[in-house]
């Protein structure tokens, strides 16, 4: 197997006395998709929270492509590839749809041509952003908010993008379309590290999957190997 | 045994300005009075406190100054409103509480303890109005003055019942607020009345730019000022546009005499730079209770001493900066005898250059 | 008469608009009503003053070193006082607290330093004299306030419309979480910012000194509750808001001299203000949400 | 027991809703469903008072509730959810949910002031019915602690409880399992249907396919501001119009699990 | 002259503008427990100073009556104001407020033959003895610690997180914002009240911006999770320059970086319990 392109070990979070991350180790290898899913306050988000280096890590190392980023600004581990869209989606609201999409490329220096084409290329996976390009990005549906908040990551030519929860709140309809988004983003040779509640959608995508139970990773294997994992059908499925 | 005498003044502040000067005169007549060999062969050694130009400050240094450092008498404090909280003080401990920079009203009515030998503008401006109308031809005036400040605004007050002493017509009566920098608005009013002085209620920093500005709106008649206004500054301040200035006063930096004239090169050299009337008050005001202290035999007791002492004030007669001064008996609220207010002559000068000059 | 009062009121609009520009910016993107924002006005008015008169310097330089002696504090007070609030979370009105203290801190020391009395720049500066048009009389001063204010005005709004930054700072003053996420360097922009606006904090007392020509410790502080009611009638940190009730306030105070009596001027301008803010709750380009914190 | 009839709702240009009727019966389970930016949360806005109709009557048991401020629509007994959670971050469990039995809490001034006997008894009384409420949503062992340290899903299921402490007949939930896993969302399911089995009526938004056909007897479906379709689980699931523009085909690999289910 | 006869002579108006201060920031308290950055407080304490001082210098009323016309009157003017202004939020809240505090102070500067104007009003008797102070204290806190600990306290601070969920519980946001309001006011101008009876002279400069940002201050720096910060805020920012008088010329510096460092150092107010809580726990940790 080649070397990860992303890799985590001991990754501790503190919030006062509470500890919300307990040490964990997982790696994310290029091109593929990768899922951490578990309950409600398991700790996922501030996983994510803390590899975009947006909460303090107490204990632990990341590795990014070789390179130490463990006690990197956000802004550092942005403009290296590491692009997070976070829960809650955290479009800016008062801006318009397309200056969320240009501040999406901020860290880049490639130059405006450049920027334009991705911008072009985000319009044509999203047709619905083109059309309300002007318009200011509250008032975009659900939905809509959500594709922009994946377009906006994707401005910053991320190598990694980590989604927290892309599909919540969203219809049936439009949560296909974000999965079929992902896997063609994907195929495109984007990694992808995504956390889900919608477990089962997240397995069935999943090149590669971890759970995670309190702080703790408990279990990892394949999408399919959890998928099949009795003890994740009766936990997280529902079954 | 050494004098202590106890000095409120806002020495921070937006007062700082006037009771930094202050200060700095009871300092100066200090020196000079223990380096002639002080009173009776004993120093006199002041306690000076900041009282920050606010009441309850005004009120907790006077009470430090008269119960914890038992002071002889105390001076100050700067403004009139601290004066109306803190005289009752020390009315009520029976120390003397001497202003020399309160003008307002009422204060000298608070009891016999009270004493000041700042001059309120009632008397000094009948002459200024006299002196003013006579060299400038003036028919008909303007007002403006500060309306949200203790000095400015008694400063009007007098204007007002002065102006109508004199009969003198009033085109117009505007206000300006303390802090503000642009008069323009009320300027440009005054002028559509035509009037041929506007008097002046004012305090420098705001008196100053008002000149400033009136000429450069293109007015050009004499301004009549007050207490306020009579501070060499304004040459610097209202530089080249500081003529016409009438101002009455017992003070004035062109005053020759020769106490005035040894005051201000005392002043000038230790200070380094030009004393105003807040300084020459304050000056003449420590050579005032000097003189005082000089008539009783102190005793040690305090009680005692402080009565003696306000007994003997009343007496003094003192000729100083400010010229010659001596005490008035003034009356409280029921018309019977209080505190005692400042008696004065006094001296206008108008604003030529950068010299005030006397005119008769 | 109407026709000169008009020009004052313009002038003075400009001149409560120039002081809000800088205030409303890190008001708009810190999130903290700066209450030492009059300091800093003061300290630029004194360091523009001392430098110009002790090294013979001619106004623009003055200027320039106002700009940077006062952003320099600026940015100072941000890495001292602000940033350890912003790193300890402290709840929203503490950082215009600790802004309380630095004021008094200002305030006194340059008392301390230079003493209560009022010290003005260099005689001659700029000219004193006024130019009449049919009538009407501006001053250099005036014009160059009124040129300097809509420039400025237009700049910053310019800059926070179209460039990247500009957008980065709208990102941070709507959410700081946000920003980080798009890979602003959040920090970097607060200490920008903080430099920023206390260098036209200081830009302004230089011009706004010029025109009383009295320089005192305490002047920034009258400045200081007119600016508070402009950035706050303008809408959170809108540059064109403040521009806009800046001129409001100057409008509302002249002609209520004018026609109404100059011992209501504040009463009326005011009352307006009031009026105003029950019409339009959220000020006059109140349309951005109010950060919660 | 609620009745919409002809409701609009504009913003502006936007009409958001647009002649929209309909029927809450008394008891059970009802679901609205529709794509995002349909209006469904606008329709619990309606009935909550937070927005005036821009035309058209809401009743309740009878009453019309136009002109009604918040606070008296949900004395009257109707409380919600939120879709954006707004629990009272900085008070404890315990706490958020005595806020919603205020307009219960029958001690005057003087019982405030004095801490009378009935004082006692009913701030006592309070704190047990809160007890009691977390427990339905299994919430009691964190009783104490602040909301804010709640993960998303705990602080839903807060929510919940705070709005059951307001005595409601009836309750509207906005999509009261977004952000849950689906053994989550199964526990809720009992939860909710212990519930309404307790008498409550029930209106709920949700997009989980298999939360609202599991828990609803009755959906109402609503897309670009109109009603497009009403009925049982089985109507809706097979409506070509609901399918179309909110079910979606299931013509993908990933499909969505409440359809397949 | 004993010690303490001696002390309480230099410094019985320091102690009792302790008290005073106290019952300023426990009024701004009331309305900020409420989410209300009202900054009308330190008008209120003027109206309240104004009209008590009126009726006792001028009219002789006896000290109890004008008490209770000190406080009735802030409280009957925030009631009026109170309708069209709370629907106001956050600092726009804090404007309208200031700018009524404004128009206040500008009708009294236009008021003469009543208040003095400029000049302010002087002879106030001297009524205020030190255990009206204190008692007034202690009713207020007695007071408002009953409020904290009911339901009304419970809706006051739903309202300040979340004044919409607030009302979707049942709450009436509006009767309870009016309702910190006015009592809020009401202690404001019983403070006035006591304030203008020790110190003989009340003038139309003390009750504006300054004020209205002092009494803010002294709650802030206390803490507002509590009665305890307010009431200690008071006593520290109104002892610290007293305290400091040694100093000298740089004293109010000094003052200031106090002020800075405190705020630092305890960014959530003085009196943060949680903060004590967390110091304890970490020495038994250590331990
Ligand atoms: N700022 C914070 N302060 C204190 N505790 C926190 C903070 N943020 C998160 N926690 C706690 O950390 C734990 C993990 O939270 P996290 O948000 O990572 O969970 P999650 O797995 O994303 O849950 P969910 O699916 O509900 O989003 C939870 O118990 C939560 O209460
Ligand atoms: N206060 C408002 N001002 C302007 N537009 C609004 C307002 N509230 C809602 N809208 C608009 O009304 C439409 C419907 O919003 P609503 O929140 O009711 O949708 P929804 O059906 O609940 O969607 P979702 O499933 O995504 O929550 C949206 O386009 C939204 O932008
Ligand atoms: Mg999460
Ligand atoms: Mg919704």
């Amino acid at each position: 197997m080649t070397a990860p392109l992303l890799k985590v070990e001991g990754l501790k979070v503190s919030f006062g006395h509470v500890e919300a991350v307990k040490g964990i180790d997982f790696q994310l290898h290029e091109g593929q998709i990768t899922t951490l899913v578990g309950a409600n306050g398991a700790g996922k988000s501030t996983t994510l929270l803390a590899l975009s280096g947006l909460v303090k890590k107490t204990a632990g190392r990341v590795t990014f492509d070789g390179q130490d980023i463990t006690g990197l600004a956000p802004h550092k581990i942005v403009s290296g590839g590491v692009v997070q869209v976070a829960e809650g989606r955290a479009t800016l609201t008062t801006l318009t749809v397309r200056e969320n999409l240009e501040l999406g490329a901020y860290t880049r220096r490639d130059g405006a041509a450049a920027r334009a084409a991705d911008m072009e290329r985000i319009f044509t996976l999203f047709p619905v952003l083109k059309d309300r390009a002007e318009g200011l990005a509250g008032n975009l549906s659900g939905g809509e908010q959500q594709m922009l908040a994946i377009g906006r990551a994707m401005m910053a030519k991320p190598r990694v993008l980590l989604l927290d929860e892309p599909s919540m709140g969203l219809a049936p309809i439009i949560v296909q379309d974000i999965f079929r988004t992902l896997r063609e983003i994907n195929k495109l040779g984007l990694t992808i590290f995504l956390v889900e509640q919608n477990v089962r959608q997240a397995l069935k995508i999943a090149d590669r999957a971890y759970v995670i139970e309190t702080g703790e990773i408990v279990l990892e294997g394949s999408g399919r190997e959890l998928l099949g994992n009795p003890r994740v059908q009766d936990a997280y499925l529902g079954n | 045994a050494d004098i202590k005498i106890g000095v409120a003044e806002a020495l921070s502040g937006g007062a700082a300005q006037y009771g930094t000067a202050i200060r700095n005169g009871f300092q100066l007549a200090t020196d000079e009075i223990n380096a002639a060999g002080g009173i009776n062969g004993n120093k006199i050694v002041l306690v000076v406190e900041d009282e920050q130009g606010k009441k309850e400050d005004a009120i907790n240094v006077f009470k430090k100054l008269i119960f914890q450092d038992n002071v002889l008498m105390v001076f100050g404090p700067t403004l009139s409103n601290s004066a109306q909280a803190a005289d009752p003080i020390a009315q009520a401990a029976k120390t003397v509480a001497f202003g020399t920079s309160n003008t307002a009203d009422g204060i000298t009515s608070i009891g016999d303890y009270v004493f000041r030998n700042s001059v309120t503008e009632a008397d000094v401006l009948p002459e200024t109005l006299r002196v003013a109308t006579k060299h400038a031809n003036v028919k008909k005036v303007a007002v403006l003055y500060g309306n949200d400040d203790v000095f400015t605004k008694s400063g009007y007050d007098n204007f007002k019942k002065a102006l109508e002493d004199a009969k003198m017509p009033v085109t117009t009566t505007e206000t300006f607020a303390k802090g503000d920098v642009d008069f323009k608005a009320q300027l440009t009013k005054i002028k559509a009345t035509n009037p041929d002085a506007i008097v002046l209620s004012a305090l420098i920093a705001e008196g100053a730019p008002i000149m400033v500005q009136a000429r450069q709106l293109g007015i050009n008649v004499p301004f009549i000022g007050g207490n306020g206004m009579n501070s060499v500054k304004i040459f610097d301040l209202a530089k080249g546009a500081s003529d016409k200035l009438y101002v009455g006063s017992p003070w004035s930096a062109s005053n020759a005499t020769p106490e005035n004239t040894k005051f201000i090169k005392a002043y000038t050299a230790k200070y380094n730079g030009a004393p105003d009337q807040f300084a020459a008050q304050a000056y003449d005001g420590m050579y005032i209770a000097a003189q005082a202290i000089k008539a009783v035999k102190l005793t040690g007791a305090l009680p005692a001493d402080r009565a003696a002492l306000r007994d003997a004030l009343p007496n003094v007669k003192w000729t100083g900066a400010t010229g010659a001064f001596a005490f008035t008996r003034a009356n409280d609220k029921a018309g019977k005898p209080a505190g005692y207010d400042a008696k004065q002559q006094a001296i206008v000068s108008v604003t030529k250059g950068t010299q005030f000059e006397i005119e008769k | 008469m109407l026709d000169q009062q008009l020009v004052n009121a313009l002038s003075l609009g400009c001149v409560y608009a120039l002081f809000a520009l800088g205030f409303t910016l890190i008001f708009g993107v810190l999130g903290v009503i700066n209450l030492s924002h009059g300091a800093i006005f003061m300290v630029g008015a004194y360091a523009a003053a001392t430098f110009m008169r002790v090294f013979s310097l001619p106004l623009w330089m003055g200027l320039l070193g106002a700009f940077l002696f006062s952003g320099l504090f600026g940015l100072i007070i941000d890495v001292l006082v602000l940033k350890p609030l912003r790193k300890r979370n402290a709840p929203h009105l503490i950082p215009m607290i600790a802004t309380i203290g630095v004021a008094i801190i200002l305030n006194n020391g340059v008392q301390a330093i230079f003493g209560a009395e009022n010290l003005r720049f260099p005689a001659g500066t700029i000219p004193d004299d006024a130019l009449e048009f049919a009538g009407i009389h501006v001053t250099v001063l005036e014009l160059g306030i009124v040129m300097v204010s809509f420039v400025l005005m237009g700049v910053l709004m310019l800059a926070l419309k179209r460039t990247q930054m500009g957008r980065a700072l709208r990102a941070i003053a709507e959410s700081p979480k946000a920003a980080y996420l798009v890979g602003v360097n959040v920090e970097g922009l607060f200490y920008l910012t903080s430099f920023i606006a206390a260098g036209l904090g200081g830009l302004s007392g230089v011009l706004i000194g010029l025109y009383s020509n009295a320089l005192f410790p305490l002047m920034g502080q009258p400045m200081l509750e007119k600016g508070i009611a402009v950035i706050i009638l303008g809408g959170m940190g809108d540059i064109r808001g403040a521009m806009l009730a800046g001129l409001f306030l100057g409008f509302a105070e002249v002609l209520s001299v004018a026609y109404i009596g100059s011992s209501m001027r504040d009463a009326v301008a005011f009352g307006l203000l009031f009026l105003v803010l029950l019409v339009r709750p959220k000020g006059l380009f109140g349309s951005l949400q109010e950060r919660k914190v | 027991m609620l009745e919409l009839s002809g409701i609009s709702r504009h913003f502006g240009g936007l009409k958001v809703l647009q002649d929209v009727n309909l029927a809450v019966p008394d008891k059970g389970v009802f679901g609205l469903i529709g794509p995002n930016g349909a209006g469904k949360t606008t329709v619990f806005n309606l009935i909550t008072g937070l927005l005036p109709p821009t035309s058209g009557t809401i009743r309740f048991d009878g009453q019309d509730l136009a002109g009604r401020k918040p606070f008296e629509i949900t004395r009257g007994g109707i409380a919600r959810t939120f879709q954006n959670i707004r629990v009272f971050k900085e008070m404890s469990l315990t706490e958020n949910v005595i806020v919603g039995m205020d307009a219960k809490l029958r001690y005057g001034a003087v019982g405030l002031l004095a801490s009378t006997g009935l004082f006692r008894s009913e701030e006592r009384r309070a704190r047990d019915r809160a007890r009691e409420l977390l427990s339905w949503v299994k919430l009691d062992h964190k009783a104490d602690q602040l909301a804010d340290n709640l993960s998303y899903g705990d602080q839903r299921k807060l929510e919940l409880a705070r709005a059951l402490a307001t005595e409601p007949r009836l309750l509207l939930l906005d999509e009261p399992v977004a952000g849950m896993n689906s053994s989550e969302k199964t526990d809720l399911m009992h939860e909710i249907r212990n519930i309404a089995e307790r008498g409550y009526t029930i209106f709920m938004i949700e997009h989980d396919m298999r939360f609202v056909m599991g828990l609803c007897e009755q959906i109402a479906v609503l897309n670009f501001g109109r009603i497009i379709a009403r009925g049982g689980p089985d109507e809706i699931r097979n409506d070509p119009q609901v399918i179309e523009a909110y079910l979606g085909r299931e013509d993908d690999e990933a499909t969505n699990e409440g359809v397949t289910v | 002259m004993t010690g303490f006869d001696n002390f309480w002579a230099v410094y019985s108006n320091l102690v009792l503008s302790l008290g005073i201060n106290g019952l300023l920031a426990l009024s701004i308290w009331l309305t900020l427990a409420c989410g209300m950055l009202s900054m009308a407080n330190a008008a209120f304490m003027g109206l309240g100073a104004y009209a008590s001082s009126i009726l006792t210098l001028n009219y002789g009323l006896p000290y109890p009556a004008a008490i209770v016309v000190g406080m009735a009157l802030p409280a009957l003017v925030a009631a009026i104001m109170g309708g069209p202004t709370l629907r106001l939020s956050g600092v726009y809240l804090a404007m309208a407020t200031l700018a009524f505090g404004e128009v206040v102070r500008i009708a009294v500067l236009n008021t003469e033959s009543l208040t003095g104007g400029a000049l302010g009003l002087n002879g106030i008797p001297q009524l205020t003895q030190w255990w009206h102070v204190l008692l007034a204290l202690v009713i207020t806190l007695l007071v408002l610690w009953r409020l904290r600990r009911s339901k009304v306290g419970r809706a006051f601070e739903a309202i300040k997180e979340d004044e919409t969920a607030a009302g979707l519980m049942g709450i009436d946001v509006g009767r309870h914002k009016m309702l910190a309001f006015v009592l809020g006011a009401a202690i404001a101008g019983l403070a006035g009240t006591l304030n203008a009876h020790l110190t003989f002279f009340i003038g139309p400069g003390e009750y504006g911006f300054n004020r209205a940002v002092d009494i803010l201050t002294m709650t802030i720096l206390g803490g507002i999770n509590g009665l305890t910060g307010p009431v200690l805020g008071g006593v520290i920012l109104t002892i610290l320059p007293e305290m400091l008088r040694g100093l000298g010329g740089f004293r109010l510096v000094v003052n200031g970086l106090v002020l800075v460092l405190i705020v630092l150092f305890l960014p959530k107010g003085i009196w943060d319990p949680m903060r004590f809580r967390q110091w304890f726990q970490r020495k038994g940790e250590a331990a």
